[in-house]
C-alpha cells in the first residue's frame, strides 16, 4: 500500500506519505495526530484535497487524475472509533451485513467469529441495549463476516477488558497469516497491542510521519523512546519454540541462548516474535545465582543513550539480536558500563506478555 | 334616495360582485359587501353574521332563511334576474334545437359541465331544463357537475368540456367561449336573486338595490330585470 | 342520519383515490425529500419552493392550474391522452390533485426523518460493501421508515379530505370524481342537508382514524427495534 | 394584471393572519408534539387523532364546524364574546382557522424532530445540573430547532393558503376577513377575473417563497453549527 | 456511600450490595458486567427494580419508599463511556453547561481544566469535528466544571494516549484530595489506573460483586489474583518521599528498607502509594551484587500460591509489608523457596511506572 496525503481542516493540516508492506501496519499517535482522518482517507469516506492511494498495483485514488474509487468498491471493512451499528437491525443481522457483498469463495467462519467475540447469547438484541463493549465487538465482528479485501481498525479494542483483547489479538494474526491473508491497518494507543501485532509501524505526530518502518527497527530505535513513550519502548526479538516442559514453561531459542517462558501455544519449531520492554531487562556485571529470573543471557553493550531524565536507554548486542534495557543513569555508572563493556541481561520469565508474543 | 343611510354590510352571491360593487359606490354611506355560495352565506347568517343585507342566487335558501325568521319580515324581494344559455368553445356551432339527441351529438362523447344539481343555483336550473326537454337521464353519464357556476364555464373556457350550461351574465365576459343556445325561460323556474334585510340598517340599501340605477347596472353586467 | 348509497359509493371512491395517491406520491416524494435534505443543486432552492406551493395556494387555484395544464387541449394533457392517460373527469385526475395538494407535507415529513440520519453510519454500510443503492435500501430506508410513515400518514388524511382542487380539476361526477368531501360538501348545499353530511363527515373521521392508529401502531414496531426497549 | 387596494389589503391581512397564527401555534403544536413523542397517557391516540382531523375532513366542514362552535349564538362563542374575544367574522377567527388547519402539519414536523433527539444527551445535561426545564430549553430545543422551523413554514404557508374554512368561519369582508386566498377566489368569481386572480396568486407565490427561503436560510445556519463543516 | 441494587434485563441480572469511602471508588469488571448500569442507576438515569442509595447519610433513592431523586438534583458528573456532547454548543459552551448549576462558591479553575485537557485550541470547534480522544477530553472537562458532588466516570480515559492519561491522573488526584475532596466513582478496564487512583476497589462479575474491599486488601489478595488478570496483579504500598537526588532519583522509604526510583513528583515527606506489580519482583536467595537492580530488599517468604499454569504467587514480608511476587514454579523449586525461607526481594528502579504512584 502506498499513500500520499494532504488535508487540511481549520488548524490542522495532514501531509504524509506512507508506504505499507503485506501484514499487518500500525498507526501510533497522540489524540489528535490525525490517525482517524487517514483511516477515513483510504476507507475512500473523505476527499482528501490530494491524495494518491494505490493497493496491490492498483489506484484507489488519485486527486490528480480525479480518481476516487466508491468506499463499497475498495471493501476495506472499518471498524471505527465509534461503533457505528445499524441501530435497525439485530446484532446476527449486524453481523451479516456485508456477507452478501463478499466476492464468492471468501467466507469467515461465521460461529468461529462469534465464539471468540462472546456475541453467542447478545444474537437477537438490539444494539442499544448493548454495553460498549459489545457494542464494539459487533462492529469488529461485522467488519470481519464482510470478508474483506483489508481490514482497518480504529481502536478496536479500546473499551474492551484485557482477557477478551487476548482472545482476539490472536485471531487477528491468524487473520493476517492463515489461508486469508488479510492486511490490517491498526490504530492504537496500546504499544503492547501494537507490538504483539504489527509488521510495520508508522508513527504519526501533528498531521506528519514522526518514524515508520519496520517494527522492530523502529522500537529499537532509542530515538523512538520518546515518540512511543518511555515505559512501552523495548525491543522485538524472534525466538524458535525448541521444547515445551513438564512444569509448564517453554523453551525459546534465540541467537544468543535459550529464553524460558511460561507456556507459549506454538508447536516446536514455530518462529515467534517476542517484544521485550527495555524497562523489563537489567543488567549485571556478573551472572547472577540463586535468583528467581530464569533467563541470564550473555550480552555486550553496543550503545548507552541518555535520555532526558534520571534513565538511560542501553541497547545490548544479545548473540547479533539487540535488545534494549532501559536503566538509571545511576547504575550506569555503579556498574561501569560503557560501549563495549561484556556483561549480563537478566530477564523474569513472567516479564515477556502473552500479548506481546506474536506469530 | 334615502334619507337615512347608516353603513351596512351586504353577504352576496359571489355571482353578483361587480355589480354589487358598482351599486354599492351609488350608496351614500359605507357599504361591506362579503361574497360567497348560497348555501354558506345562509348558514352564516344563521350563525349570526354580522349581515344587514342578504343577497342570494337561489329561492330555496332564501325560504330556509325566512322559515328561520333571520330576515325581517316583508322584505324579501327579487332584484335580478337571469338567463340560462348553453356555451361551447369559440368556434362551436350554433345549435338550432336543443334536445337529447343534439346535445349528444354537439357533446360528440365529451362532458357537458353544469354547477352541481342540488347545490349550485345554476345547476339546479339546468336540471329542471335538461329534465323539461327529456335529456335528463340520457346526459346524466356525460355530466361534469361543479362547485360553481365559473368553474362549468372553465370547463369549457379551457376546452376540457365542450359545452356547459351557465348564466348569460356569466358567458358575457368570456372570450374563449360563446353561446350556441339560450335557455328559454319557460323551460324552468324563473333564475331570481332573492334579497332581504337582516336588519333595519338594511332596509335602506334594498331600496337601492329595487331602484332603477340599480336594474341599470345589473342589465349592463347581464342580468334580467 | 343515514348513510346512502351515494356516501358509500364516495367512501369506496376516496379510499381508491387517496391508496393511489399515497402509493404514487410516497416514492415521488422520497425522492424529492431525499434531493433537498442530501444534495445541492441548481434550482434547489426554486424545487423546495415548487413543493410548498400548493399549500400556499388557494385549492381551486391549484385545480384550475392542473386543469389548465392538463386540459385535452393543452400540450400536456394531450400527449398524456395519446399515451392512454386521461386524467380530466377521472378518479386519475382526483389521484393526481390528491397528490399535488399532499405533496409537501409528504416531503417535509420524509425530508426531517432523513436530515436525522447520521450519514456516518451510511459511510459503515458502504465500508461493507453495500453500494449506494444498497446503503440506500438496507439503512437510510430502514432509518427513516417512521418518517416515510408519517409522511404516507400526511399524504393518506389529505387525500381523503381535498376538495378545493379536485372539485375544480375533475368536477363532481358521482363513481368517478365525486369523493367524500365532494359528496360532503355537495350535502351541504342543499338546506337541510346537515344530517347526512354529518354522517359522512363521521364517516371520513371514522376512516382517517383508523389510518392513524394503524400507522402509529406500526411506528411504534419500528421504533421498538429502532430505540430499544429501555 | 395590475394590483388594486384590494388586493394590497388582502395581503396585508393575511400576512397578519398568518403571523399570529405561526406565533400562537408554534408553541402550542410543540407542547402537543413532546406529548405525542415523549409521553404515554390515556387518550393519546385520540389526541393524535384529533389533531390530524382538520387533514382528513372538507376545509368546508372545518370551517362549519368552527361556526357552531364559536358563533356568538353557541354557548363556546357567547363566553368568549363576554370576555371580549369574538371569532366569528373577525380577523381573529381566520386566526382560529389557520392554526387549525395548520396544526396537523407543525405536530408533524416537530415530533418527527423530537422523536429524533437521542434522550441519552438529555440525560447528559440532567448530570450536570440542569433541570426538566433547563434541559428542554437548552438541549432538546436548539437541538429541535431545525424541526420547529420546518412546522413553523408549514403553518405560515397554510395560514397564507387556507380558503375553504375561514371563508366559512368568517366570511369574506374586506379588510376584515378577506385573505389572499379568498380575494383570489373572489376574483374567480367573476368571467374575466382570472387575471386579477392569477396576479394576486403571483403576490402570494412570491411571499411564501421569500418565507421557505428565509426559513431554508436560517435551517442552514442552525444544521451547520449541529453537524459541523465537514 | 451505600448502594443496593437489583435490576433485571431480559438475560442479565444486576443483584449487588457495595459500599464505597470517600475517595476514589474503582469499578473493575469485564465487558457486560453491568458497570455502566449501575453508574446509571447512581445518576438516577436508570430506576431500578429496587434499588437503595444512600450518600452522605441522605437517602437519594429507595424503592421501597418510591424515593427517587431527580438526576439534575443528586448533581453526580457524569462522563458516560460514550461522549455525550451537545451538538449544537461548540466545545467552550459545553464546557460552561454546568457551570451555571453550580452550588455558589464551589468553583474548578477553568483554564485550568482547558489547559491540562489540551482543549485550548479547540474551544470554538463543533464537537462534530473534534477526534475521539479529543470528544472524550470535552466530556472529561464538562463534568468537572460543573462542580459536581460527585464524579461519576465511566472509562474516561479509554480513547487517550497515555501520555495524556500521565497527565490526567494526577489531576483526578488532586480534585480527591485537594480543598475540593470530591468522590470519585471509576469504571475502568486498566488496572494500572485503578491502582494508581482507587482507594477502594470493587470487581463486578456478571452482576455480582466478586471482591470488594480497600485497594490494597483486594489487589493484594493472592485469590484476587485471577479477578483483575495474571499479568496486573500486585501489591500496594506506602512509601515516604526521603530525597530527590541529583541523578533524576528518588530515594523513597519503607517499611522494610528504601526504594530508588526516578524522579517523583512530590515534596519530601509526602507519603505515596506505590503499585507494585507481582511480575515486576524478583527473589534472590543472596544479595545480587553488581546488578542493575537499584532495589534490593531484604524479604521473608509469608504464602507460596501455585496457580493454574507454570507461575506461582509468592507473598513476601518487606518489613511488615507485604509485597507479591510472581514467578514461576521452577524457580520456587530451582531455588529451594518455601514459607519461611528469607530471601531478598529484587525490583527494578524503573519497574515502577510513575502512573501506578498515586498519592
Ligand atoms: N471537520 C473537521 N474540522 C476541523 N478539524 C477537524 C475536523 N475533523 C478532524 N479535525 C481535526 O483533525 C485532527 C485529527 O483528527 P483525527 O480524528 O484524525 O485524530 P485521531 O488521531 O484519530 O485522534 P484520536 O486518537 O483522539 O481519535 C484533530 O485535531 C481534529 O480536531
Ligand atoms: N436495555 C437492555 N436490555 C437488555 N440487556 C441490557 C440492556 N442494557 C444493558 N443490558 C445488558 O446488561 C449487561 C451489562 O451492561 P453494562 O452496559 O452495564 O455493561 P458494562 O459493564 O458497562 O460493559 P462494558 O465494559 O462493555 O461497557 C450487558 O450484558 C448488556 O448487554
Ligand atoms: O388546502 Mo385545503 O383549504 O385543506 O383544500
Ligand atoms: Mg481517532
Ligand atoms: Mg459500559
Amino acid at each position: 500500500m502506498k499513500l500520499r496525503l494532504k488535508h487540511k481542516f481549520a488548524g490542522f493540516t495532514l501531509d504524509l506519505d506512507l508506504e505499507a508492506g503485506s501484514g499487518i501496519t500500525a498507526l501510533f499517535g497522540r489524540s489528535g495526530a490525525g490517525k482517524s482522518t487517514i483511516i477515513n482517507a483510504i476507507a475512500g469516506l473523505l476527499r482528501p484535497d490530494e491524495g494518491y492511494l494505490e493497493v496491490d498495483g492498483t489506484v484507489l485514488m488519485d486527486t490528480t487524475r480525479g480518481l476516487h474509487m466508491p468506499p463499497h468498491k475498495r471493501r476495506f471493512g472499518t471498524v471505527f472509533q465509534d461503533a457505528r451499528l445499524f441501530a435497525h437491525l439485530t446484532v446476527a443481522q449486524n453481523l451479516d451485513f456485508g456477507t452478501r457483498y463478499a466476492p464468492r469463495g471468501t467466507s469467515v467462519p461465521r460461529a468461529e467469529v462469534i465464539d471468540l467475540l462472546g456475541l453467542a447469547g447478545l444474537l437477537d438484541r438490539a444494539p442499544n441495549t448493548l454495553s460498549g463493549g459489545e457494542k464494539q465487538r459487533t462492529a469488529l465482528g461485522r467488519a470481519l463476516l464482510s470478508a474483506p479485501r483489508m481490514l482497518l481498525m480504529d481502536e478496536p479494542l479500546a473499551s474492551l477488558d484485557s482477557a477478551r483483547k487476548h482472545e482476539i489479538l490472536p485471531y487477528l494474526e491468524h487473520l493476517r497469516d492463515g489461508p486469508l491473508n488479510l492486511p490490517i491497518l491498526y490504530v492504537s494507543h496500546a504499544v503492547d497491542e501494537i507490538t504483539r501485532l504489527a509488521d510495520t509501524l508508522i508513527v504519526i505526530k501533528k498531521g506528519h510521519i514522526a518514524a515508520q518502518g519496520p517494527l522492530r527497527d523502529v522500537m529499537s530505535d532509542p530515538a523512538a523512546v520518546p515518540l512511543i513513550g518511555v515505559r512501552e519502548a523495548g525491543s522485538v526479538i524472534e525466538a524458535t519454540v525448541q521444547s515445551h516442559d513438564a512444569d509448564g514453561l517453554s523453551t525459546l531459542r534465540l541467537r544468543g541462548g535459550n529464553l524460558v517462558l511460561p507456556g507459549v501455544m506454538a508447536a516446536v519449531g514455530t518462529t515467534l516474535r517476542l517484544r521485550i520492554k527495555a524497562q523489563d531487562v537489567m543488567i549485571a556485571r556478573t551472572r547472577p545465582e540463586g535468583i528467581s529470573a530464569l533467563n541470564i543471557l550473555a550480552a555486550r553493550i553496543i550503545g548507552i543513550h541518555a535520555g532526558a531524565g534520571p534513565g538511560a536507554a542501553v541497547t545490548l548486542d544479545v548473540g547479533g539480536e539487540q535488545i534494549l534495557a532501559r536503566i538509571t543513569g545511576r547504575a550506569v555508572s555503579a556498574l561501569g558500563l560503557e560501549v563495549g563493556t561484556s556483561c549480563f541481561a537478566v530477564l523474569k520469565s513472567t516479564a515477556i506478555a502473552q500479548s506481546s508474543i506474536g506469530r | 334616495q334615502p334619507v337615512n343611510s347608516p353603513p351596512v354590510t351586504v353577504f352576496a352571491a359571489a355571482s353578483l360582485r361587480d355589480a354589487l360593487s358598482e351599486i354599492a359606490t351609488k350608496y351614500p354611506a359605507e357599504v361591506t359587501l362579503s361574497f360567497a355560495g348560497s348555501g354558506t352565506l345562509a348558514r352564516q347568517i344563521d350563525a349570526g353574521a354580522p349581515a344587514d343585507v342578504v343577497i342570494l342566487a337561489h329561492r330555496d335558501w332564501s325560504a330556509w332563511l325566512s322559515q328561520r325568521g333571520l330576515i325581517l319580515n316583508g322584505t324579501q324581494t327579487e332584484i335580478a334576474g337571469g338567463r340560462l344559455v348553453l356555451v361551447g368553445a369559440a368556434d362551436a356551432p350554433d345549435l338550432s334545437v336543443a334536445n337529447a339527441d343534439t346535445l349528444l351529438a354537439a357533446l360528440d362523447g365529451g362532458r357537458l359541465a353544469i354547477g352541481q344539481r342540488d347545490g349550485v343555483p345554476a345547476g339546479a336550473y339546468a336540471r329542471e331544463w335538461l329534465t323539461d326537454i327529456d335529456a335528463w337521464d340520457t346526459l346524466l353519464p356525460q355530466l361534469a357537475e361543479t362547485d360553481s357556476v365559473r368553474a362549468a364555464l372553465a370547463l369549457v373556457a379551457v376546452g376540457a368540456a365542450p359545452l356547459g350550461v351557465v348564466y348569460a351574465s356569466d358567458a358575457v365576459a368570456e372570450a374563449r367561449v360563446r353561446v350556441v343556445y339560450t335557455v328559454p325561460d319557460e323551460s324552468h323556474s324563473a333564475i331570481r336573486y332573492p334579497a332581504a334585510a337582516v336588519t333595519e340598517a338594511g332596509r335602506p340599501f334594498l331600496t337601492l338595490l329595487s331602484s332603477p340605477a340599480a336594474a341599470a347596472i345589473f342589465a349592463k353586467y347581464g342580468f334580467t330585470p | 342520519m343515514t348513510l346512502d348509497a351515494v356516501a358509500w359509493e364516495a367512501l369506496r371512491l376516496s379510499l381508491w383515490v387517496a391508496l393511489w395517491a399515497t402509493i404514487i406520491a410516497v416514492p415521488l416524494a422520497l425522492w424529492v425529500a431525499w434531493l433537498l435534505a442530501r444534495k445541492e443543486f441548481y434550482g434547489k432552492s426554486l424545487l423546495n419552493a415548487l413543493v410548498h406551493l400548493p399549500l400556499v395556494l388557494p385549492p381551486v387555484v391549484t385545480g384550475y392550474v392542473l386543469l389548465v395544464i392538463f386540459s385535452p387541449n393543452a400540450p400536456v394533457g394531450a400527449t398524456l391522452a395519446a399515451v392512454g392517460l386521461t386524467l380530466a373527469f377521472k378518479w386519475t385526475g382526483a389521484v393526481l390533485a390528491a397528490i399535488v395538494m399532499g405533496f409537501p407535507l409528504m416531503v417535509r415529513a420524509m425530508r426531517l426523518a432523513i436530515e436525522a440520519v447520521d450519514p456516518r453510519i451510511e459511510d459503515a454500510a458502504a465500508t461493507l460493501g453495500a453500494s449506494r443503492v444498497g446503503v440506500f435500501t438496507r439503512v437510510t430506508l430502514p432509518l427513516i421508515a417512521p418518517g416515510i410513515l408519517a409522511g404516507a400518514v400526511m399524504g393518506f388524511a389529505k387525500a381523503m379530505g381535498e376538495f378545493g382542487a379536485t372539485i375544480t380539476f375533475v368536477a363532481n361526477i358521482p363513481g368517478q370524481t365525486q369523493t367524500l368531501p365532494i359528496a360532503i360538501w355537495t350535502a351541504l348545499q342543499i338546506p337541510g342537508g346537515e344530517g347526512k353530511a354529518a354522517a359522512m363527515a363521521l364517516l371520513s373521521c371514522a376512516v382517517a382514524l383508523g389510518a392513524v392508529f394503524l400507522s402509529e401502531g406500526l411506528a411504534r414496531r419500528v421504533a421498538v427495534r429502532i430505540s430499544g426497549a429501555s
